[in-house]
């Protein structure tokens, strides 16, 4: 783009630039472009769907210490740049939504003064069970102590995860009742397996057998790195 | 009551300055010691400075208002970015690179997974790399924007640029806020793709960002391109030679300024920059009004790269499958990768000694390299120059200091 | 005494003027007209600080203060609160007298100029025949205050700032004048009333203001240039150059000494534009002949505030000169352009009235203008760039 | 391949001076040239001047530290009484040194990136390098963060201050066997060694 233009006047282009700016201060009376502010307190901008910053613990259901998702397996600890998560893994195990008993978190912290919300954790999770919030407001009194959440401050419901995050919260969902009829079909596989080997097997017990083989036939859990659907 | 100017009194060099005292300070040359005699003012611009782009300091020698001595003092934003990336994954450290230059991060995310790439061998599906082009060549757009605005604030218009320049910036970063999650942070790339897909309807509102974009151009061109007082404060001001620009690696705008046709999309093609159609804005005069000029002509440029990219990305993965991001191992072996970031040739140097950490890791920081002609470009120039140089250098100090 | 409106601040003091014993009759009459000017322009001041910031803001795309009242319309009352409550902190090694008079010496230096400025139909402070001149004495005494507070403060930005403040002030101190000298030799008298009348008169509806003789006019952008780099205001605003010397010559105030100095400054700007309007527009005089309806004082203050929106207006839009191109300009443009204005006006004077003189007078000026312009661009080598491209 | 072409040029021109090519085994395939330090400003003038690689841009600095390597080999041993096969550990330690990697392109001629190593004798007294910032002006600063953050002195060097750290400190912090100073102020996070950290030295501080 080569402009030559002769000598011209000295302050043309300093009353070119005052024009510019007139036409922005009457624009801004006229047009929405031209008057940017937004009120902040009063007025919001409406926040993106895809918007990140702390990230919660899921759980399915009612009961927010039977329906958490996460099984403490520690993968988001060790996977965490700034090292903010804290996990203390239980003694005891609990069904969990497939019914297969699973480790739990007794002390699940996030220091959210020390998380940059990069969301590597979401996306190393292979239980989907941690997600990332959009609340970024967190008035405290005290700089660490009131900002370490505990388990029961970052644990939510579900139903708030379809709110923020509708659609990226209903493929998260698909995928999950997709990978519980897989597991359900197989257990039902196997069971009929189990049960046609039974009667080969001629006598045994017939009641409380079947009952333990189907649970335990359905894959045991190995307990450190689960499989990984991603 | 002390009339005469009494120079306020040396800290005697024997004592070693505790931590609150200032450092002795160099020896200023003074030619006689009468009362009389000609002092030269020592000043400190920075690191607490209006203009200095980040906490960044120059011990400045002024004879009157000329500059005789002018040495930068680097470190203030020092965070041993390279120490952390020792102990951190390959995953890891990519949210740390939006903070290298945290204004333009997906470049920089870009950046280290070339190198990544290079390092283990990965390809890239086609659609991620037409998205790397739209994110990369949107950053360069709201970084060069964003650059006009300092500079000329730097020289006195008082904020009518700068804010012109940022409410064109905030769109962009609307953009990428309903990309990857975060408007600054966007720790959107991977190795061998992006982390997440367009999402519906982006598409279209890039593309109407994109079609009156070039409008706010012609508003900033009207307003102070062939403004008098702006082409007085900066034709023949800080004149960078081409030799001097070869020799000290100076990269990006400032050295296309001095007439060096070296533009890495160019030169050393990486991704698909092939494909596309643009033309490299190169200066004859290497001052402070060609840089500026320069930034403004590749923003054009750069709307022609989104036009052609956004009109032919195809639909298709946008992850190569084969690349675990969690459990990454790169055989050992080292790569060094470099793009055209917004403000020269940002580069990563890896050493991997085959564990999931890497052995060496090594950023090369446009703006500090650039920063090694600042005192030959000032020199003999007054305070006011050394302000408009400074901002034409385009120094970001999340970068300079690691 | 026509037009009861028009008289109503001069009719009242003389009302008030009556309860007064006569032994104290002339310091009653000296206060109650120091009085509202002491009141309107401080007032004219906070008004302006929120035009200003108003102003700016609509130029920039966003809207300005409005948290504080209605419209932001308590912001300067504010903005004086703050600054009155906002600690006063003097630096140990500040020279402490010259640093306390500093901003004493700059206000009463901007107020002293207000004893001449006509603001409505014989409602000026002291008729001086020689007010002009009484105007620009007290204009160079703005700045010794200025290189007081830049050298007491003992520091080396404001050492800065006072060192360019001063060589700026004195070399536009020289355009300003000649730049009034023609207005005067138009109008035979140095009396600021005087230059009033003279232009207060009318043919057919048109006024006979200076601005609208080709020698006026220029004169009074030359006027105004120079104004401005008086009063530290936009392109020249180097003292305080914000982005290179932080802050120049009062950097090491605070609080409302802090105060003080934008009260001088704008005091300072108030002054210039005053005597601006009573040499080229007219002082107080309508601009139609059809509206001498409306109050000369009124007219006064409306012009007042239009050349504040220019100043406002130019602010929003240009960057700063650097010092040696400041005093270029200054020495090499606007002062030969006011000299040659002088020789116009003398030959506009000498030629006898009708259009063939407003040809030759436009002529004779344009010509300078551009040979001038060439010269300088010439000389600095200023062009529009041309850059290839590769592919 | 051309290494080997411009390495026997080298070698041609600067006559004692022995190259080696040390290769790259990642896919990116950037092996590189080590030379001696004693030879390498040498080298870096031929580079510049005949061979064009004008322009440096990366320099870094790498730590190599002293390496036991363990490898198990067949001795012939006489156990007690006859010839036997006895496979033993055998420690050899590499010792350890620190590296500068110049990373050269060519603006006129395109050419790839020609990465010219350096390596000093030790990690303690030997770590001395010949400075190239006469030769590529670039160097200057990259040079004065190696000597800051790995302790490489240049010889030759115009200005070798520390750039990033603060003059009063003595250490190396990018060094391998660098041990982090316990008692910069951090901000405790409450929970396990940094809170045991963080108690430990509320108890010293108080006592003392």
């Amino acid at each position: 783009m080569s402009r030559d233009r002769g000598s011209r006047l000295l302050g043309e282009g300093i009353i070119k630039g005052l024009a510019e700016t007139a036409r922005n201060f009457f624009g801004s009376y006229v047009s929405k472009q031209r008057l940017t502010t937004v009120q902040y307190p009063e007025e919001r901008i409406p926040q993106d769907e895809s918007f990140r910053n702390f990230p919660f613990l899921v759980y399915d259901g009612s009961d927010p210490e039977a329906g958490l998702r996460c099984v403490s397996c520690q993968i988001c600890e060790k996977e965490c740049p700034p090292k903010c998560i804290f996990i203390e893994k239980s003694k005891d195990k609990k069904p969990d939504a497939v019914g297969k008993p699973q480790f739990y978190p007794t002390v699940f912290d996030i220091d959210v003064s020390v998380c940059m919300s990069c969301q590597i954790c979401v996306e190393v999770c292979p239980f989907e069970a941690i997600k990332m919030d959009v609340k970024y407001d967190y008035p405290t009194e005290s700089r660490f102590a009131a900002l370490l959440f505990d388990k029961h401050q970052l644990t939510k419901s579900n139903d708030y995860y379809h709110q923020i995050h509708p659609t990226e919260a209903s493929a998260v969902d698909a995928a999950l009742a997709a990978e519980r009829e897989a597991a359900a079909t197989k257990a039902a596989a196997a069971a009929a397996k189990a049960a046609a080997a039974k009667p080969a097997a001629t006598a045994g017990a017939p009641g409380t057998a079947t009952a333990s083989a189907a649970t335990s036939t359905v894959t045991p859990p190995s307990d450190t790195t689960a499989g990984e659907p991603r | 009551m002390t009339t005469a100017w009494a120079p306020i009194t040396e800290p005697n060099a024997t004592e070693t300055p505790s931590l609150g005292q200032p450092a002795p300070r160099p020896a200023v040359p003074v030619t006689s010691d009468s009362a009389l005699a000609e002092q030269y003012l020592e000043i400190s611009m920075g690191p607490q400075h209006p203009s200095t782009h980040g906490v960044f300091r120059m011990n400045v020698v002024l004879d009157g208002e000329r500059v005789i001595q002018l040495k930068p003092v680097f470190g203030y934003l020092h965070r041993n970015h390279e120490k952390i990336a020792e102990t951190e994954s390959y995953l890891g450290n990519m949210p740390y690179t939006d903070r290298l230059d945290y204004i333009c991060s997906i470049t920089n995310n870009w950046a280290y997974a070339l190198a990544v790439e290079k390092l283990g061998g990965i390809e890239v599906p086609e659609r991620a790399e037409y998205i790397r082009v739209i994110t990369g060549e949107l950053t360069r757009l709201q970084n060069h924007a964003c650059l006009l605005g300092f500079l000329l604030q730097d020289m006195g218009a008082s904020g009518t640029p700068l804010m012109y320049a940022f409410r064109e910036r905030e769109k962009v970063l609307d953009l990428f806020e309903s990309l990857t999650g975060a408007r600054m942070m966007c720790n959107y790339l991977r190795f061998g793709g992006c982390r997440v897909d367009l999402p519906a309807g982006w598409l279209d509102r890039a593309k109407a960002f994109l079609a009156e974009f070039p409008r706010f151009l012609d508003e900033f061109e009207r307003l102070l391109v062939d403004n008098e007082i702006l082409m007085e404060r900066t034709q023949n001001v800080g004149v960078l030679s081409r030799e001097l620009a070869v020799s000290s690696a100076i990269s990006g705008p400032m050295a296309r300024a001095s007439g060096l046709n070296y533009d890495i999309r160019k030169a050393d093609t990486y991704s698909i920059y092939s494909r596309f159609s643009f033309r490299v804005p190169l200066g004859h005069h290497g001052d402070v009004y060609d840089r500026y000029m320069i930034r403004f002509l590749e923003m054009h440029e750069s709307v022609k790269i989104l036009e052609q990219a956004m009109r032919d990305i195809p639909a298709g993965p946008i992850q190569n499958p084969a690349v675990k991001a969690r459990l990454f191992r790169p055989k050992p072996g080292e790569a060094y990768g470099r793009i055209e970031s917004p403000k020269g040739e940002l580069g990563f140097y890896l050493i991997s000694d085959g564990s999931g950490i890497p052995y060496r890791y090594r950023v090369r920081p446009p703006s500090l390299i650039n920063l090694t002609v600042l005192e030959d470009l000032c020199l003999g120039r007054n305070v006011a120059d050394v302000i408009a140089i400074l901002g034409s250098v385009d120094i970001v100090m999340g970068e300079v200091d690691r | 005494m026509t037009q009861t409106p028009d008289q109503v601040f001069v009719i009242l003091k003389h009302w008030l003027l009556g309860y007064v014993p006569t032994s104290v009759h002339a310091i009653a009459s000296a206060v109650l007209s120091i009085l509202p000017l002491m009141v309107v322009f401080p007032l004219l001041f906070a008004i302006t600080t929120l035009l200003e910031r108003k102003g700016l803001g609509r130029i920039q795309n966003r809207l300005g203060p409005n948290r504080t009242g209605p419209m932001g319309l308590w912001q300067p009352l504010a903005d004086g609160i703050k600054s009155l409550t906002k600690e006063d902190i003097v630096p140990f090694t500040a020279d402490h007298i010259v640093h306390f008079l500093a901003p004493v010496l700059l206000v009463v230096a901007a107020f002293l100029a207000y004893a001449v400025l006509p603001v409505g139909r014989n409602m000026v402070l002291v008729n001086l025949n020689a007010g002009v001149l009484f105007f620009f004495a007290v204009g160079s005494v703005v700045e010794l205050a200025v290189f007081m507070a830049g050298w007491s403060s003992r520091s080396k930005y404001s050492m800065l700032g006072a060192m360019r403040a001063i060589a700026q002030m004195i070399s536009y101190e020289v355009p300003l004048v000649l730049a009034s000298v023609v207005v005067i030799m138009q109008a035979g008298s140095l009396s600021t009333v005087d230059i009033v009348e003279r232009q207060a008169t009318y043919t057919g509806i048109f006024p006979h203001w200076y601005v609208f003789t080709p020698w006026g006019f220029l004169g009074f952008i030359l006027f105004m240039i120079a104004a401005t780099a008086e009063s530290n205001r936009s392109p020249f605003d180097l003292p305080e150059g914000e982005s290179e010397i932080i802050a120049g010559y009062y950097i090491e105030y605070s609080g409302f000494k802090f105060a003080l100095f934008f009260l001088g400054e704008y005091l300072g700007m108030f002054a210039t534009s005053g005597i601006a309007i009573t040499l080229f527009l007219g002082g107080w005089s309508a601009p139609l002949s059809v509206l001498t309806f409306i109050p000369s004082w009124a007219w006064f203050f409306l012009k007042l505030l239009t050349l504040i929106c220019m100043f406002i207006w130019v602010r929003g839009t240009l960057p700063r000169l650097r010092m040696d191109q400041l005093m270029n300009f200054a020495w090499e443009f606007i002062l030969p352009m006011a000299l040659f204005n002088m020789v116009i006006a003398g030959l506009w004077r000498f030629m006898n009235p009708g259009a063939v003189r407003w040809f030759v007078c436009a002529f004779l000026i344009l010509v300078p203008m551009f040979v001038l312009s060439a010269l300088l661009k010439r000389k600095k080598k200023l062009q529009l760039r041309t850059y290839s491209f590769a592919e | 391949m051309e290494l080997e072409i411009l390495k026997s040029e080298i070698e041609a021109a600067i006559p004692d001076c022995r190259l080696e090519i040390v290769p790259n085994p990642a896919p990116s395939a950037q092996h590189s040239l080590r030379v001696a330090p004693e030879h390498g400003l040498a080298v870096a003038f031929f580079l510049r001047d005949s061979c064009q690689f004008d322009f440096c841009t990366n320099v870094t600095g790498v730590d190599w530290p002293a390496k036991e390597l363990t490898e198990k080999i067949k001795v012939k041993q006489l156990v007690d009484g006859e010839e036997k096969e006895v496979d033993q550990v055998r420690k050899t330690t590499v010792p350890g040194s620190l590296e500068a990697v110049y990373h050269l392109y060519s603006v006129e001629r395109g050419l790839g990136p020609l990465p010219l190593r350096m390596r000093t004798t030790d990690r303690e007294s030997g770590v001395h390098l010949p400075s190239l910032t006469s030769v590529w002006r670039s160097a200057e600063f990259q040079e004065r963060e190696i000597y800051d953050l790995y302790g490489i002195v240049f010889d030759g060097h115009p200005d070798l201050r520390r750039i990033l750290m603060w003059d009063g400190f003595e250490d190396h912090p990018m060094r391998r066997d660098y041990v982090e100073p316990d008692d910069y102020e951090y901000e405790p996070t409450a929970h396990d060694e940094v809170l045991a950290r963080a108690k430990e030295h509320a108890a010293k501080a108080n006592t003392v």
